[in-house]
């Protein structure tokens, strides 16, 4: 029976060394946060700004002393992995008392795979990204936060935006990445789009899967439906796939073209968009935008952002920092609470319900159903002296409560119900300035 | 009629050209060496970003005419660096033993090229587009086509021809035949087989990197891209019949045509085509379209 | 012998968690693994080499899935369901896989499980896409346990079903039908001419084989919590096929053994070498196919047997 | 009395080399034959042909009367006829008397997945069988590192678990040295007699036809040119001219 006896010195051993070495102390010398990302593959092109932003922002509060003079420790997580991986990490975080927050995830699939296994484990999550209307329509969550608006905000402001600037479209097509995200966001502006001008036909509905390396056969197709316009919502390095592919065969001439996240490669393969794109930040983290620029924190970060990264922070940047700095909030408000005594993660969800803060680009407000409000900034593609790159130009900012449906509503309804004499009533394209 | 389909049909060749340098690779290796090379979608994408560095390196330099050149150069490099090498160490220790062992050790080898590229190339998705844009645009029915993509069609049918002339009227060609025909008795007459096996197998690397390098310029080149290259590569194969250079060409066709119909009629539909065709291909004839297979002498 | 090694293994696994909980996690994902790569491992002692395997797992993972969302709540149902549903959809897949040898059985496994890798990607509104599918936390007995109780239990069913697995599929090996099994690799020609239906034989161990891996399909779905198409990517099963090596396919401890290495190496590996632990994998895979042909349970027996000799 | 089996009209044709081109013949129960014949005659094709593995492009095989001629090997196996291979099939992985207990259990329970191959009663039989063909002394031996003759032992013994009504042999003595070619049949026929196999042997060596056959058949390109008792045909000048002056 040697070898039982050596399993049993095995087992003894490990015990031993994985025996938690640290015992809880009232204030701890650092705070673990998991933050979770696209660091690999096709959409590290969108994740890598927030983790650059994420970086930048920590090392900002720590060298300012950390939360209540406790320092940020973060874990960075590739959603790259899959979301097996990704819920397996999660969960091996959050068995670690130490590790106060989750900042999850970027990707829509991966917020809706790891929002219930955050409520089973009591854990603090806040959606830096993710956007699926899908994550608070049937479940409550407790522990669940999202800083950061909704697919049904974000693409109904295209619908509106794109009805203020062509008010006579007639044939739509619709070229999305196959999942949650881009799902939702064509049935969504679909359905905006019937509501506010009841005659327009969908020609062509492309949903090629996140990911995909071309798109030739898909421009071919969206050329030969001949829309009057084409909206995407694709993301990351397929976007910039797309526009690479799409330009040089005059996709973006021929019809006029709704990028809905287009803000992010400007800088990369802004070059070959013609003006007069309707690009998207969805939310309002336009580095351009004038309250950043009236916001003396906001020039200092995009000024730190471009030396470190050699490149102005795109909008998931923004998303990344605007939570982060949220999530300080929390945690002076949940010291505030504790008076002093340093918070359990159920004080820090207490303690952000309703939170309400000014962001580096604006406001983000949590709803009694934890979901976000934020505002939207639109625009469209015009060359600018100042940049080798085209900027967002014509802008629009509709506040959030002008394209969100109120808690508790079905958004679909919502949206169905909106009329389109609303669109009088709108700021007009160019009036944000 | 013709302006409805001539999208579909242009597209779909240029698709059916890109899966059929990988493809015939694939098949080529197995018809010399029966190693079904898991690995061999690696050699694509190593293809892929070897020319997508050294491209957009001289097209930063101001000589974006070049990035032709590095087309070329850079499967060479990949073949150079490792057809013989992985040909004279790992496979050779596989050969005459079971299938399900090769293919392990080619899965290793896999795993392993996959975190190489991740290790040099990092994890962010790379693409250049100088050899696209250079070349300009041609309108057939009305829509636009990339010149390069017509270019890549020739080039198939270039390669295609290319090859069975190489085995037809070449020495080297010959030799690889008699090894394919009787192993046993290409050696009895004297024919150095283990030489045979490595040229054969770099040949399959350079095709296998030829095409990535070739498809770089209209697709981003990202980790995973060798993942989904090989199982494609694998169905093209399989519906061609393996080991058959012609039936490579003829399934990648048909896939590639089947592929872009979908997208027009039923996109959802798209992605599983490859595998339905090779389904229903191998359901009624088992073995490929070209493939056959002998009773074991008893 | 094998009963001694698999208690050995069990304790262990029950162990370590009690100290770092969320090993707990790992060991079960583990054994969901490893329960599918012991199927793969009964097809290899047929010569049978399935890049497709992933299948049965996704199978039994998304039919936890939808069973959970037709309300069907208590786990053992689920279990018990899911690999019934897995066990048919093998004998369907199987009748047509049963006609092909050596790299077209592989290939054609590889197919099918790209064809449904496809499918539940691209039926977005049957199966969530690739945003999968969520799976609740199921009744255990009837009874609504807590996440972290329920998980307890959890792992003491996979241990369970680990080791009733094992000792089902050695005694079923060591029959004449997982003999003639075992005859298909090295003279299948002779097996027909004993009156025997070699596809008959091969098909059992298809079925069993994907029973198998429906039945960790369906306990990693629980275990996770959520289900994706990845689970059927070819990857995995490439995974599968290298765990039962690298755990050693000649006996039913090996594949588990396979499994929990690979889930420690990696959990470990993420810390510092994230981008290379598939090439860690990859070269472990190497060496024991030059060097260690038996795998990791070959060795263990190996050094027992050693350490045994001189009191003999 | 009705012949064990019975072929009629037998023809196939491999790529345009006739292996089979019209044979007919009976063998009764009770009968050790041979078949001779220069190489490529067909000789082996006959027995893939009567044993299910070449389906014949035209004619008919009667086993006990039925036709079987159309049947895979497994069915014609269950029905009652066993063979045994000019290169011995065996299975590789296992034992001597391992592979002779999968053919003992391939009779009855092979389907079943549970009891262990590994037990008394399959255990006996297989020893019985071995003990026959003087086989014991290999029993536990890997049959992968067996010499030639004792595989070919092997090979038979496999098939004669089976508890065949008819044997075919193809072969037997090939690859087996002279010297042990005579205790080789001695020891096959003494335990067919003993079992009351009708058997059908593919032969080279005219002395072993001689000794042990009750009757010959002389194969020519697919075809029987001449049958009858050892003593008559093997003297006949035109049949050593076929035969012996080719092969």
């Amino acid at each position: 029976m040697i070898h039982l006896k050596t399993f049993a010195a095995a087992a003894v051993a490990l015990l031993v060394l994985a025996m938690p070495a640290t015992a809880q102390s009232d204030k701890p010398s650092e705070v673990g946060f998991g933050v979770f990302t696209f660091t690999s593959g096709p959409a590290a092109a969108y994740g890598m700004p927030g983790r650059n932003a994420a970086e930048l922002v920590i090392e900002q509060i720590n060298a300012a002393g950390g939360i209540g003079g406790v320092k940020i420790k973060p874990t960075y997580v590739d959603e790259g992995q899959g979301t097996e991986g990704v819920v397996a990490e999660f969960r091996r975080l959050a068995a670690d008392q130490n590790n106060q927050v989750m900042v999850a995830a970027l990707s829509s699939g991966n917020c809706l795979a790891l929002a219930p296994v955050a409520e089973q484990l009591k854990m603090p999550t806040f959606m830096w990204n993710c956007d699926t209307h899908q994550l608070f329509l049937k479940d409550k969550y407790k522990y669940v936060f999202r800083t950061n608006s909704s697919t049904v905000p974000e693409f109904v402001a295209s619908a509106l935006y794109l009805l203020s600037v062509k008010p006579d479209v007639k044939r739509i097509a619709i070229i999305n990445p196959d999942y949650a995200f881009g799902r939702d966001a064509a049935a969504i502006f679909t359905a905006a789009m019937k509501a506010l001008k009841p005659d327009v036909e969908v020609v062509a509905e492309l949903f090629p899967k996140l990911g995909s390396p071309s798109y030739n056969t898909e421009i071919s197709r969206l050329v030969t439906a001949q829309p009057d316009v084409i909206f995407s919502n694709l993301w990351g390095a397929d976007l910039e796939n797309f526009v690479r592919q799409a330009a040089p065969r005059e996709l973006f001439t021929r019809s006029k073209v709704i990028l809905a996240l287009g803000e992010s490669i400007l800088q990369r393969v802004g070059t070959l968009l013609p003006d007069g794109v309707i690009v998207g930040v969805i939310g309002d983290g336009w580095w351009l935008s004038p309250d950043s620029q009236k916001n003396p924190q906001t020039k200092e970060f995009v000024e730190t952002y471009r030396k470190r990264f050699n490149e102005y922070p795109v909008f998931p940047a923004f998303k990344m920092a605007n939570t982060i700095n949220a999530v300080k909030v929390v945690y002076g408000k949940a010291l505030a609470d504790t008076k002093g005594k340093w918070p359990t993660r159920d004080d820090l969800v207490a303690a952000a319900k309703n939170l309400k803060t000014e962001t580096l680009t604006g406001t983000i407000e949590l709803r009694d159903d934890n979901d976000g409000l934020v505002d939207q900034v639109i625009g469209m593609t015009t060359k600018d002296s100042g940049h080798p790159f085209p900027i967002m130009g014509d802008m629009v900012r509709y506040q959030a409560s002008l394209v969100t449906p109120p808690v508790g509503v079905d958004p679909l309804a919502w949206i169905a119900k909106l009329n389109p004499s609303v669109l009088a009533t709108l700021p007009k394209p160019g009036s944000y300035k | 009629m013709f302006a409805n389909y001539a999208p579909l049909i242009v597209d779909g060749l240029a698709d059916a050209a890109l899966i059929f340098f990988v493809a015939v690779g694939l098949t080529l290796v197995f018809s010399v060496l029966h190693i079904l090379n898991v690995a061999h979608g690696s050699f694509y994408s190593l293809g892929a970003y070897l020319s997508v560095v050294i491209g957009t390196f001289v097209a930063g330099r101001g000589w974006p005419a070049l990035s032709f050149l590095a087309l070329l150069i850079s499967p060479i490099i990949v073949t150079l660096a490792l057809g013989p090498l992985i040909e004279r160490t790992l496979l050779r220790w596989t050969y005459g033993r079971s299938e399900a062992l090769q293919i392990l050790v080619t899965f290793g080898l896999f795993l392993i090229l996959e975190d190489a590229q991740k290790l040099i190339f990092g994890v962010q998705s790379y693409s250049q587009d100088a050899p696209m844009t250079l070349l300009g645009t041609t309108q057939i029915a009305g829509i636009v086509y990339l010149n390069y993509q017509l270019l890549l069609i020739a080039l198939a049918v270039l390669v295609a021809i290319g090859l069975r002339l190489l085995l037809k009227h070449t020495g080297v060609g010959k030799l690889i035949i008699a090894v394919v025909a009787d192993q046993e008795i290409a050696r009895a007459v004297g024919i150095d087989a283990s030489r045979v096996f490595m040229l054969a197998f770099s040949l399959g690397v350079f095709l296998a990197a030829l095409g990535g390098a070739l498809a770089s310029p209209t697709v981003g080149v990202s980790p995973g891209l060798g993942a989904e290259t090989i199982v494609l590569a694998f169905a093209v194969a399989a519906i061609g019949g393996l080991g058959q250079i012609e039936g490579a060409a003829l399934a990648a066709i048909l896939v590639g045509l089947t592929r872009s119909a979908a997208i027009y009629f039923f996109p959802e539909f798209q992605p599983v085509v490859p595998y339905i065709v090779m389904l229903a291909v191998l359901l009624v004839r088992p073995y490929g379209l070209f493939g056959s297979i002998g009773l074991r002498r008893i | 012998m094998v009963v001694r090694y698999l208690i050995g293994i069990a304790v262990i696994v029950g162990l370590l968690p009690l100290a770092v909980s969320w090993l707990g996690f790992v060991f079960t994902v583990a054994i969901g693994k490893g329960l599918a790569a012991l199927g793969v491992a009964i097809l290899l002692r047929g010569g049978m080499i399935s890049i497709g395997h992933a299948l049965f797992f996704a199978i039994g993972a998304y039919a936890t899935a939808f069973l959970m969302r037709g309300k069907i709540n208590e786990l053992i149902t689920l279990f018990v369901c899911a690999t019934f549903i897995t066990a048919a959809a093998g004998l369907v897949v199987g009748a047509f896989m049963v006609r092909y040898r050596g790299i077209f059985f592989a290939m054609l496994n590889l197919a099918v499980s790209m064809v449904f890798f496809t499918l539940l990607s691209k039926l977005y509104h049957l199966t969530g896409g690739t945003d999968g599918m969520r799976v609740m936390t199921p009744t255990l007995l009837g009874m609504e346990l807590s996440r972290p109780a329920f998980e307890q239990a959890l792992q003491l069913i996979a241990i369970v079903l680990m080791v009733g697995a094992a000792l089902a599929v050695d005694r079923y090996l060591k029959s004449p039908l997982g003999q003639a099994l075992s005859a298909i690799e090295t003279n299948e020609v002779r097996l027909e001419f004993l009156g025997v239906s070699a596809r008959g034989v091969l098909l059992v161990a298809y079925v069993a084989s994907a029973a198998l891996a429906g039945a960790g399909g369906a306990l990693s779905a629980v275990a996770i919590g959520h289900v994706v198409p990845e689970f059927s990517y070819w990857t995995l099963s490439g995974q599968l096929i290298l765990i039962a090596v690298l755990g050693g396919i000649s006996g039913v401890p090996g594949p588990f053994i396979g499994a929990f290495f690979l889930e420690l190496v990696r959990t470990f590996a993420v810390g510092f070498a994230a981008d290379a632990w598939n090439a860690i994998i990859g070269i472990s895979l190497l060496v024991v196919i030059f060097f260690l042909p038996e795998g990791l349970f070959g060795i263990l027996q190996r050094t027992e047997t050693r350490m045994r000799r001189p009191k003999a | 009395m009705r012949p064990i089996l019975s072929v009629r009209d037998l023809h196939v044709n491999f790529g345009g080399v006739k292996s089979a081109d019209g044979v007919e013949l009976d063998i009764h129960a009770g009968e050790v034959v041979a078949i001779i014949g220069p190489n490529g005659s067909g000789k082996t094709t006959f027995i893939n042909l009567c044993t299910g593995y070449v389906i014949p492009t035209r004619g008919t095989v009667l086993f006990d009367g039925e036709p079987i001629t159309r049947l895979p090997p497994r069915k014609i196996t269950r029905r009652g006829i066993a063979r045994a291979f000019q290169i011995p099939q065996l299975f590789t992985g296992h034992s001597v008397l391992e592979n002779v207990m999968l053919a003992v259990a391939a009779q009855s329970d092979i389907w079943q997945p549970i009891g262990p191959l590994n037990r008394e009663t399959y255990r006996e039989a297989a020893l019985r069988i071995l003990d026959l063909l003087a086989l014991n002394d290999s029993a536990d031996q890997p049959t992968a590192v067996l010499p030639e003759g004792l595989r070919k032992l092997a090979d038979i013994a496999i098939a004669i678990a089976l508890k065949p009504r008819l044997l075919l042999l193809d072969e037997p003595t090939s690859g087996v040295s002279t010297a042990e070619k005579t205790p080789l049949m001695d020891t096959i026929v003494a335990m067919l007699r003993a079992e009351q196999i009708t058997a059908l042997f593919v032969e080279h060596d005219m002395d072993v036809v001689e000794r042990y056959a009750d009757r010959v058949f002389v194969w020519d390109t697919g075809r029987v040119v001449a049958s009858g008792h050892p003593s008559e045909v093997l003297y006949n000048p035109s049949v050593i001219e076929r035969v012996v002056g080719v092969a």
